[in-house]
This record gives C-alpha cells, sequence and structure tokens, in this order.
C-alpha cells in the first residue's frame, strides 16, 4: 500500500494542497488548449463565410461514414477513460489497467481509420501543396477547404496521439500499482486531457464533414 | 478547493449513451434540407454534447466554481475571438 | 560571487557552487537569476539594434546600412525585444524571485516547469538569433501576411520557431504563477492583503495564458503557408490577409498589457514604500488590473482602422479602447494620490518608480489619440506610434523594471549598491528617453511613416534630437551594468530589510535561504500598513 | 533647413476637423500630464520625508466614504470625457469613409515597390497624381502583391491597399501645390522608395495637363479593347449564343443571386466575378464562366471595369 501514498513535493504543506494545484493546473492548460483550437475554428469560420459553396463542395467529397465511426469510437473512448478514473479511485488495479488498455486500443483504432481517411484524400488528389486537383469550380477555394481540413485534422490527431502514448505510460505505472484510492492524480488528469481532446472533435466533426449533406 | 466527489459509472454510461444518440441525431439532421438551419443545429448538438462530457465525464457538475470559471474562460475567448472577427468579415 | 559572506545558514546563492547545480535547480530564486542574466544578454542584443537603427536615420539618406539591412534591424529589434525581452522581463525574473516570497511559499507550485520554461525560452532565443546569424528576417515583427508569406525569403521560419517556442515558456510560467498564487498563500493571506505586485502577477499570468496560444496557433498556419505556399492569409487563393491581422492582434494587444501590468506592480510597491503610505485605493487598483487584462482582449482592432476593416467593427473596437483606458486612467490619480500626506524619500528604486509615472501617463494619453478614429487616420504606422508605444513599453515597462531591479536587488544579492550612481543613471534615462522618443510625437503627426530607412529632408532635425537622445539613454541603460557588478563584489552587505519595507519578501534574510522561510509566515495585516505599523521613519 | 514645421499643412477638407481632434487632444493631454506633474513635486516638497507637515489623516466610515467617492468621480470624468471624444472622432472617421457622389475616380495599382495610376481619361503615371484643385477625387485602389497602404499626410488620409480587394480613398483638394505621398503599410526592401508626389493644380492648369498627356485612349476604351482580347464579349456580348448575362447598365445595380442573396453591382462584384466566377452566380444563370485569374491583371481588370461602367446607358457595348 506504501506505493499508492501520493508524494508530496517540498513546497506543498499536504497532499490535499498538491491535488489541487495539480487540478487547476490542469484546467488552465485545458483552457489554453481550447484557445490554441480556437485559432483553426475561426480561420475556418471566416474562411466558409467568404467562400460557403467551396466549403460545401469540399466537405462532401470527406468520407462521412468512416468520421462518424471515428466519433463514436471517440466518444465510447471517453467512456472507457472515464470508467478507469472510476476504478483508480476504487482501488480496483486490474480494472484501471483493463479500461486504460481499452481506452489506448480505441484511441489506436481512431488514428489507424484517420490515416485510412487521408490515404483515401491522397490517391483522390486531395491533398493541398502536395497533389490537389478538382474538376469544378472554385478549385482554389475547394484547396482551402482541404487545408484546413488536413491542419485540423492533423492537430487534433496529434493530440489523440498524444494521450494515447500518455495513457499507455499511465496504464504500465497502474500495473505496477502506482496508484491507488488515496492517490490517482496522473489517472484523473489525464482523463481531463482525453475527455477535452473529445470535446474539440465534436466540433470538428459537423464543421468539416456534415456541411451540406442535404 | 474540494474536486473529488466523481461520478458513478451508472452516470457515465447514462451520459455515453446520451452522445451517441445526439451523434446520430447531428448526423441525421445534416440530411434535412433546412439551409443555413443545419450548420445551427450541428452547432447547438455540438455545444450540448460538450457541456455533457464537461459536467459529467470531467465532472465539472461537482467541481470548484474556480474551475468552471477557468473553463468557462477557455471557451468564451473562443467565443470572443470568433465573434469580433466576424463582427468585421460580415459587416465590410 | 563566492566573497558573499555567509552567516550561519547558507542563501540560494550559496547552497551550491557548481554550474550543473544552476542547470538543474529547481529553486524560483535561482531560476530568475538564470532567466535575469539570459534576458540582459537579450536586452542588449536588441538595443544593438536600435542603435544602428538611431544612427541610421540621422541622415535622410541610409548611408550606414543597406534599406534590405535596414529592414531586418527592425525587425531583429522588435522580435527580440517583445518576446524575448519585455514579455518575459518582469514576470520572469522579479515575478519569479518574488511571488513564492511575497506569498510566504515555499517555492512555485511547480518548480519542473518552471525551470522548463526557462529552457523554452532559451531554445526560443536561440531560433530567433539563429536566424538573425542566418542573415536576419525583414517582415517587422508582425509578420504581416502575404508578405512573411508568399513574398519574403528570408528567414521567416526561424523566426517564428523561435517565437513560438518561447510562447510555450509563456504559457508555462502564466499557468504557474495563477495555480501558485491561488494555492499557496500563507496563512491570513487573504486576496485583498495581497501586494498590488501580486494581483500584477495574476493579471498577467491570465493574459498569458489566454492570448498565447492564439499566437503559437496564427504562427503555426505562417510557417504552414509559409512553407506550402497554400493557406487562409493569402488572397490569391481566395485567403484574407485581415483575417491574420485579427489573430495576430488578439495576441498582440494583450501582450501590451503583458509588458505593463507587472510595471504597474512594481511601481506600486515602490511608490508605497518610499513614500511610507498606503496605495491609495487599493482594491480599485487591484480591480484596474484586472479589468485591464479583460478589456485588453476586446479591443484588437484598434491595430486596423485604416486596414480595410468595416468602419462598423473600427467603431466597436475604438469604443471599448476609450473603456479600457479608464482603468489605467484611474492607476495614475492612485499613484499621485500615494504621495499625499506620505513620507517621501527619493532612493534610486523611487526616482525610477516616479518616472515610470511621469512617461506612462504621457505614452498613455497619446494612447487616445490614436483610439480616435478620424485622428487614427492621419496618425496610424507613423512615428507618432512609434514613439507612443514606446513611451508604454520603454518609458513605463522598462523603466519599472530597472526600478524593481534596484528595489530589490540588496535582497536578491544581499549586496548595496551606490544610491548616488543608481539616482544619476535614473535621471539620465528619464532625460535621454524623453529626449529620443518626444521628437518622435512631432514627426509622426508631420506624417513621416514607420519602417522608413529613407526620409524627405524636413524630418531631419526631429530624427537628429531623436539620435541624440538615443545615445544619452543608451549611457543610462549601461551605467547600472556597472555599478550593479561592482556591488555584487564591493557593496556593503545589504540588511533583510534596507528599506524598512512591508511584504513578507522583506522579512526573511538576504539573501533569503533555499527554502524561503524558517518557519510559514502568518499575515495579520493589510497590505501596504506603513502609516499603522510603528513609525519607521523617524 | 530654411524652418522648423512643428505641424503638417493643411489641404484636404477634411484636415481642419483632424486637426481640431489633434488640438484637443493635446491641450487636454498636457492640462492633465502638468496637472500630475505639478501634484507630485507639490507632494514631494511638502511631504519629504522628516518635513513638519501635518500629516493627521481622518479616519473612520465618513472617511472611507470620501474616498469611494473621490475613486468614482475620477472614474467617471474621464470616462465622459473619453466618450465625447469617441464621438468626435468616429464622426469625423464616418466622413472619410462615405466616399460623396459627385467623386472622380481615380484608379490606383500598388506593387512593390511603386504606384501605378490611370485616370479616367487613360492618362497614366507612377509615383505622381496630378489632381484638380477643390473637386472630389475617389482613388479606387487594390495591390498586385502584398499590402500597401495610401497615405496622404498634408490631406489627413490614409488607406491600406489590399491584394484581392478594392479599398477607396477620397479628398477634396483645397489648396494647389505639392503634398507627399507615402506607402505607410510596410510591403519590404524599398518600402521607404514607395513613395510620390500629389500634385494639387488649377483646374484650368489640371484640363491642360489631361490633354497634353500621352494617352492611347480612355480606360473606358482600353477596357472595352480587353474586353474583347479576352473573349469576354463572346459570351456578354450583343452576338452570343451562350446563356450568359448582359452586361449594359449593369454596374450600380442590385443582383439577384442563386442562393437567394442581393448583391451589389460593384468593382468588388465585378472583379470576384472574373476572378472567383462562381462565388457569386446570378441567379437563372448556369455557373459556367471560366476564372480569369492569372490571365487578367489588376490594371486591366480596373480598365474592363471602367468600361462596364461606361456602357451603363448605352443600349449596346463595344461600339468603337
Amino acid at each position: 500500500m506504501a506505493s499508492t501514498i501520493a508524494p508530496i513535493a517540498p513546497q506543498f504543506d499536504d497532499a490535499v494542497q498538491q491535488r489541487d494545484a495539480s487540478n487547476l493546473g490542469i484546467w488552465i492548460f485545458l483552457a489554453t488548449e481550447i484557445l490554441f483550437f480556437g485559432v483553426l475554428f475561426a480561420a475556418y469560420a471566416i474562411t466558409r463565410t467568404q467562400h460557403a459553396a467551396a466549403f460545401a463542395a469540399g466537405s462532401r467529397l470527406t468520407d462521412l461514414s468512416l468520421a462518424t465511426v471515428n466519433t463514436a469510437l471517440l466518444l465510447t473512448s471517453s467512456l472507457t477513460m472515464a470508467l478507469g478514473v472510476y476504478a483508480a479511485q476504487s482501488g480496483a488495479r486490474r480494472a484501471l489497467v483493463r479500461w486504460l488498455s481499452l481506452t489506448v486500443i480505441l484511441g489506436v483504432a481512431f488514428l489507424v481509420i484517420k490515416g485510412f481517411e487521408y490515404h483515401a484524400d491522397y490517391v483522390e488528389h486531395l491533398v493541398p501543396a502536395v497533389d490537389f486537383s478538382y474538376p469544378g469550380a472554385q478549385a482554389g477555394e475547394v484547396e482551402l477547404f482541404f487545408y484546413l481540413y488536413f491542419v485540423i485534422t492533423a492537430i487534433h490527431g496529434l493530440h489523440v496521439f498524444i494521450g494515447v502514448v500518455v495513457i499507455s505510460v499511465i496504464a504500465v505505472m497502474a500495473s505496477r500499482n502506482a496508484f491507488g484510492p488515496a492517490y490517482f492524480t496522473p489517472v484523473d488528469l489525464t482523463g481531463l486531457y482525453w475527455h477535452l481532446v473529445d470535446i474539440i472533435w465534436l466540433f470538428v466533426y459537423p464543421m468539416l464533414y456534415l456541411v451540406s449533406r442535404s | 478547493m474540494k474536486s473529488h466527489s466523481l461520478a458513478s459509472p451508472r452516470t457515465y454510461v447514462i451520459s455515453w449513451c446520451a452522445l451517441l444518440a445526439l451523434l446520430l441525431l447531428t448526423l441525421g439532421s445534416a440530411y434535412l434540407p433546412l439551409g443555413s438551419l443545419n450548420t445551427a443545429i450541428n452547432l447547438t448538438i455540438s455545444v450540448t454534447q460538450a457541456a455533457i462530457v464537461l459536467l459529467f465525464s470531467m465532472h465539472l457538475r461537482s467541481a470548484h466554481p474556480t474551475l468552471r470559471i477557468v473553463a468557462g474562460i477557455g471557451f468564451f475567448g473562443i467565443v470572443i475571438l470568433i465573434a469580433l472577427s466576424l463582427s468585421d468579415v460580415l459587416t465590410r | 560571487m563566492s566573497s558573499i559572506s555567509v552567516a550561519q545558514h547558507d542563501n540560494y546563492l550559496t547552497a551550491d557552487f557548481r554550474l550543473w547545480s544552476w542547470l538543474i535547480t529547481l529553486d524560483h530564486k535561482r531560476i530568475a537569476v538564470l532567466y535575469t542574466v539570459s534576458i540582459t544578454l537579450l536586452f542588449f542584443i536588441g538595443g544593438a539594434a536600435a542603435a544602428m537603427i538611431r544612427l541610421d536615420l540621422l541622415t535622410p539618406y541610409s548611408e550606414l546600412v543597406s534599406i534590405e539591412t535596414y529592414n531586418k534591424l527592425f525587425t531583429m529589434h522588435g522580435v527580440i525585444m517583445v518576446w524575448f525581452f519585455l514579455i518575459p522581463s518582469i514576470p520572469t525574473t522579479l515575478g519569479n524571485f518574488l511571488l513564492p516570497l511575497m506569498i510566504g511559499a515555499r517555492d512555485l507550485a511547480f518548480p519542473r516547469l518552471n525551470l522548463l520554461s526557462w529552457y523554452l525560452y532559451v531554445i526560443g532565443a536561440l531560433f530567433a538569433i539563429e536566424s538573425l546569424i542566418a542573415g536576419g528576417v525583414d517582415t517587422g515583427w508582425t509578420f504581416y501576411t502575404p508578405f512573411s508569406t508568399m513574398f519574403s525569403n528570408t528567414h521567416v521560419f526561424a523566426a517564428v520557431t523561435g517565437v513560438f517556442i518561447a510562447g510555450f515558456s509563456s504559457i508555462l510560467t502564466g499557468l504557474n504563477f495563477i495555480v501558485t498564487i491561488h494555492e499557496m498563500r500563507a496563512p491570513g493571506l487573504t486576496w485583498f492583503r495581497l501586494p498590488l505586485f501580486i494581483w500584477a502577477m495574476y493579471a498577467t499570468s491570465l493574459i498569458l495564458v489566454l492570448a498565447t496560444p492564439v499566437l503559437a496557433m496564427t504562427l503555426v498556419l505562417i510557417a504552414v503557408e509559409h512553407f506550402f505556399h497554400i493557406g487562409v492569409f493569402d488572397p490569391a487563393l481566395g485567403g484574407d490577409p485581415l483575417l491574420f491581422q485579427h489573430l495576430f492582434w488578439f495576441y498582440s494587444h494583450p501582450a501590451v498589457y503583458i509588458m505593463i501590468v507587472p510595471a504597474m506592480g512594481v511601481a506600486s510597491e515602490i511608490i508605497g514604500c518610499f513614500a511610507r503610505n498606503r496605495i491609495f485605493g487599493y482594491r480599485f487598483m487591484a480591480y484596474a488590473m484586472l479589468a485591464i487584462a479583460g478589456f485588453g482582449f476586446v479591443v484588437w482592432g484598434h491595430h486596423m482602422f485604416v486596414s480595410g476593416q468595416s468602419a462598423y467593427a473600427g467603431t466597436v473596437f475604438s469604443l471599448l479602447t476609450f473603456l479600457v483606458s479608464v482603468p489605467s486612467a484611474i492607476k495614475v490619480f492612485n499613484w499621485t494620490a500615494t504621495l499625499y500626506k506620505g513620507h517621501i524619500s527619493f532612493e534610486a528604486p523611487m526616482l525610477y518608480a516616479l518616472g515610470f509615472l511621469g512617461l506612462f501617463t504621457i505614452g498613455g494619453l497619446t494612447g487616445l489619440f490614436l483610439a480616435s478614429l478620424g485622428l487614427d487616420i492621419q496618425l496610424h504606422d507613423t512615428y507618432f506610434v512609434v514613439a507612443h508605444f514606446h513611451y508604454i513599453m520603454v518609458g513605463g515597462a522598462v523603466m519599472a523594471f530597472f526600478g524593481g531591479i534596484h528595489f530589490w536587488w540588496p535582497k536578491a544579492t544581499g549586496r548595496m549598491y551606490s544610491d548616488a550612481w543608481a539616482r544619476l543613471a535614473a535621471i539620465i534615462t528619464f532625460v535621454g528617453f524623453n529626449l529620443t522618443f518626444f521628437p518622435q510625437f512631432i514627426v509622426g503627426y508631420l506624417g513621416m511613416p514607420r519602417r522608413y530607412p529613407e526620409y524627405p529632408p524636413e524630418f531631419q532635425i526631429w530624427n537628429v534630437l531623436s539620435s541624440a537622445g538615443a545615445v544619452i539613454l543608451a549611457l543610462g541603460y549601461a551605467l547600472p551594468l556597472f555599478y550593479l557588478f561592482w556591488s555584487l563584489r564591493n557593496g556593503p552587505a545589504a540588511p533583510s530589510n534596507p528599506w524598512k519595507a512591508k511584504g513578507l519578501e522583506w522579512q526573511t534574510s538576504s539573501p533569503p535561504l533555499p527554502e524561503n522561510f524558517l518557519r510559514t509566515p502568518v499575515v495579520a495585516e493589510e497590505p501596504y500598513s506603513y502609516s499603522t505599523g510603528g513609525s519607521t521613519d523617524g | 533647413m530654411d524652418h522648423v514645421e512643428f505641424f503638417p499643412a493643411a489641404a484636404s477638407t477634411v484636415a481642419g476637423t483632424i486637426d481640431d481632434i489633434y488640438f484637443v487632444w493635446l491641450a487636454l493631454s498636457a492640462a492633465i500630464t502638468i496637472a500630475i506633474a505639478a501634484l507630485v513635486v507639490i507632494f514631494a516638497i511638502k511631504y519629504r520625508h522628516g518635513s513638519k507637515a501635518d500629516r493627521n489623516v481622518a479616519s473612520g466610515e465618513h472617511y472611507e466614504h470620501t474616498l469611494h467617492r473621490i475613486e468614482i468621480t475620477w472614474t467617471l470624468v474621464p470616462l465622459i470625457i473619453f466618450l465625447a471624444m469617441f464621438l468626435w472622432s468616429a464622426n469625423a472617421y464616418y466622413q472619410s469613409a462615405a466616399v460623396p457622389n459627385d467623386a472622380v475616380p481615380v484608379y490606383v495599382v500598388g506593387k512593390q515597390w511603386m504606384w501605378h495610376i490611370e485616370h479616367q481619361g487613360g492618362q497614366r503615371e507612377i509615383g505622381e497624381l496630378h489632381i484638380p484643385v477643390g473637386r472630389t477625387i475617389a482613388l479606387v485602389m487594390t495591390s498586385q502583391d502584398v499590402i500597401h497602404s495610401f497615405s496622404v499626410p498634408g490631406f489627413r488620409v490614409k488607406q491600406d491597399v489590399l491584394p484581392g480587394r478594392y479599398t477607396t480613398l477620397w479628398f477634396k483638394a483645397t489648396r494647389t501645390g505639392d503634398f507627399r505621398w507615402f506607402c505607410t503599410q510596410y510591403c519590404g526592401a524599398a518600402h521607404s522608395r514607395m513613395i510620390g508626389r500629389v500634385l494639387v493644380m488649377e483646374p484650368d492648369d489640371f484640363e491642360r495637363w489631361l490633354a497634353l498627356s500621352d494617352t492611347a485612349g480612355s480606360m473606358a476604351a482600353k477596357g472595352a479593347a480587353r474586353f474583347r482580347q479576352f473573349g469576354c464579349s463572346g459570351c456578354h456580348g450583343p452576338s452570343a449564343n451562350v446563356h450568359a448575362p448582359r452586361l449594359e447598365g449593369l454596374f450600380g445595380k442590385p443582383v439577384q443571386l442563386q442562393d437567394g442573396r442581393t448583391v451589389l453591382a460593384d468593382e468588388r462584384f465585378i472583379r470576384d466575378s472574373v476572378f472567383l466566377p462562381n462565388k457569386e452566380v446570378p441567379a437563372n444563370y448556369e455557373p459556367i464562366m471560366p476564372s480569369f485569374r492569372g490571365q487578367i491583371d489588376e490594371e486591366q481588370m480596373l480598365e474592363i471595369i471602367e468600361y462596364l461602367k461606361s456602357i451603363e446607358n448605352v443600349p449596346q457595348g463595344g461600339q468603337r
């Protein structure tokens, strides 16, 4: 049991102060993440306002079914992560490792599907600056849509990737009995990060895939 | 700053079901020919989904007000950035 | 530094002498020293660029350097001074050193993040210097598109990367400060017992944390567009160059407050101490800083009145700008009123602080000229703007920074410097500054544009005055280097509270112990209780 | 240097108002700065360390009340002054934003690092702009590369010149003479050489200058030639058998679009229709027009626009 007691850093008075500091710290970090993506959303909003038709045309070329499956995967991984945090809090070590592993698997599945999507885009000559050709009108503006599509999904994908790595590390630590009911802050904070990555995707999905499907 | 009244697995599962239902709803609504209303519906559903994740999975419902303010400020920042930039673009 | 005598305990400087112990230190005070050394270096690099600029402007024809070189000089001056000096200056040096001391904590909440942020700063600075050595950047510090993305063949990528990395240093510092102020205050130290310097750090950190991510991602978009020649800022493909300006100023306007709010905090501490008076309207001062931080986010469009932004948006931004200037006005009045019925003495820090007050007043008032829509048409992108923001950032922020260094020097080093030399330096800086920048208001209204190595001959007289002032100003900035260094070896040992100041940082030894306090202090009185807490001013 | 200038010459109709705002701010700033400085000096002397001045301060609730009243006063007084100045200067801004109806257009294209000017009559200038005194001139400006800015300090006017867009700047000179004009948006190496002179002439002299200048026909005539050269007339001309809109009388009229919106057929609309033809497709027409991006440059585009303006009331286009 000794391993599951929080090591208190010298600058803190007690475990409660340390945990509260970590919690506030991660939330401030998440706020910066939100604004980080805010730039992309603002660029998207303004460019789409100016080229609505081209964005509709571009969006119709994206793979909606893969994206929908991916959204469901990410939402489910959020559930497994939340259950993992619950398991950590209840001291259920094996359940914790199981839920974290499942989260990693779902995250990897998301990335793999994203990879298939990218490959399909490449085959269809939809990668701006690398290989882009669009037969219809306003090819330049459709290219702008795909530029934003790649920048947004790539940066989001990078966040998923980082999440997968961190959760894997946490899972290994958990299997070595590093956490318990008295100390599971790293699991908790990783979970918060993972949920935020999920939230961002919830906005990316309609922005990029659902424009003018009717 | 009490931040540790976690929700129960039941809550997580229920909110997961709600999120998936909303996903189907937003997907389905996209096929209705509603013009610019489509975007409004999609966005509203996204905001609802985000709120569910924030309140339940991320425990903001039971968190210290400071944490709620911090999260709120992040989203408020985006709103300011987009709203004031658009106020220029739309009135040029 | 081995000559510093050790009393009973090791202080933070003498705890370990090896270089390695500095490079892996987690002590906020040592990290502050690391920052001070690196920032001073960058300050003099940026200053050298400024000196070249002023020399070249002595004559209407660019005789000293080519026009291409001139463009690179003002770009480097801007990039280095804004991101590698002004923004980190007070928070990372004085803030890092004082924040835990002032709130009675042993360290910041996240010491490792603090050290990481210094390394990020250094790496960012190395990228910026690399772009300088490789041949320079000619975009101006504002990186306006489509020039920076499609037309500039200089080392935009390296410069942008440097700023991007330094941005993460800012974010980590801001995050660390906010958490520390929230969670680690000493018993009894309620929010409204905090020194105004802490309030200033808090407001500044909010801006750092909320604005910097926007800059970072905008720079990513610039780098991608520069590299792949496609992006949302290039009108040739249907992009919008004003979108870049919106995103850039969403960060860069609040960035001005990142520079000036800490200076307000420093000035409050110094004026309170040397007037031996509580800060007039303490709560209003705290609220004003929060208001400035908040309103600072909704005024960015005043940089774009003639950019092609819609007249409607311009009007909204102008109105909001006038609103943000009210809290600044309040602060000037309150500092002045703090002198009323005080016991004022004029040691060097006080001279710097009073200099700050005067220059900030002029800088703030001329900001109102620029906020006025119709008038800004004439003033935009002229030397009037240059003069205005130097009055705020150099007259205001740097003056206060120097004041702060003099004020807390004995605390940080355990040595007293020569007050006479320091007063002389303060006066020279004040005179030199005004001579450098006041003529620029006049030549600005006459219409002299910024970023011009060559200019019509009728503007020469003002430029000669300005360049002459720059020589004096440079002297004012160089002097402290000498007497402060001298004091490290030869200065008399400083007592723990040489100015008889209030505040927890004066209750520990000079220099402080590695763990700051032997016992966690308990606070039972209001801040700046100079008049009540026994007459120390006999 | 014969004399030292403190203020620039005021040579346009808007200059007076702008100067008034400037002088009022100068007076207010001087008053506030002097007041603060005087208070600092007085306090510094009177309450210097060791002086015998009375330092008794009242205390208690009444005193706190007074302090609050002081704070509120020096919050509200600046606020009211600022709001008044805001209204005044915003009004001046709107005056310089709204182009008068009687303005004579002159076309400006900025490129690294020179200014190309073309008058309606086809007279071209580089780095000089001849205008008559007392007539309202509206510069219709665009850039071929990066952002520039057109600034004439003597007229108190300035407007950024953007690629991909038209911006307009108007002024009415009130006296003859030479006035410097600068590029005020940093645009690269020779930014400081992207300057020129506005030469304000008596109307008669101006007419003489126009007549003496070499032209290859008016802008509209050149535009008409471009209209045929680029094949525009093939679809939009009188004998076209393609379903394309006729452009006579189009300029300045509202256009119904396919997506239900209505836009004004101004310079921007015409430019976008040529370069981004599918952005705004008129109702009842197929989006079949190809983009001319890269084929028509900005100066040719302006000539085509001037041509389309000129055929406002002519029943048949391209009579030449």
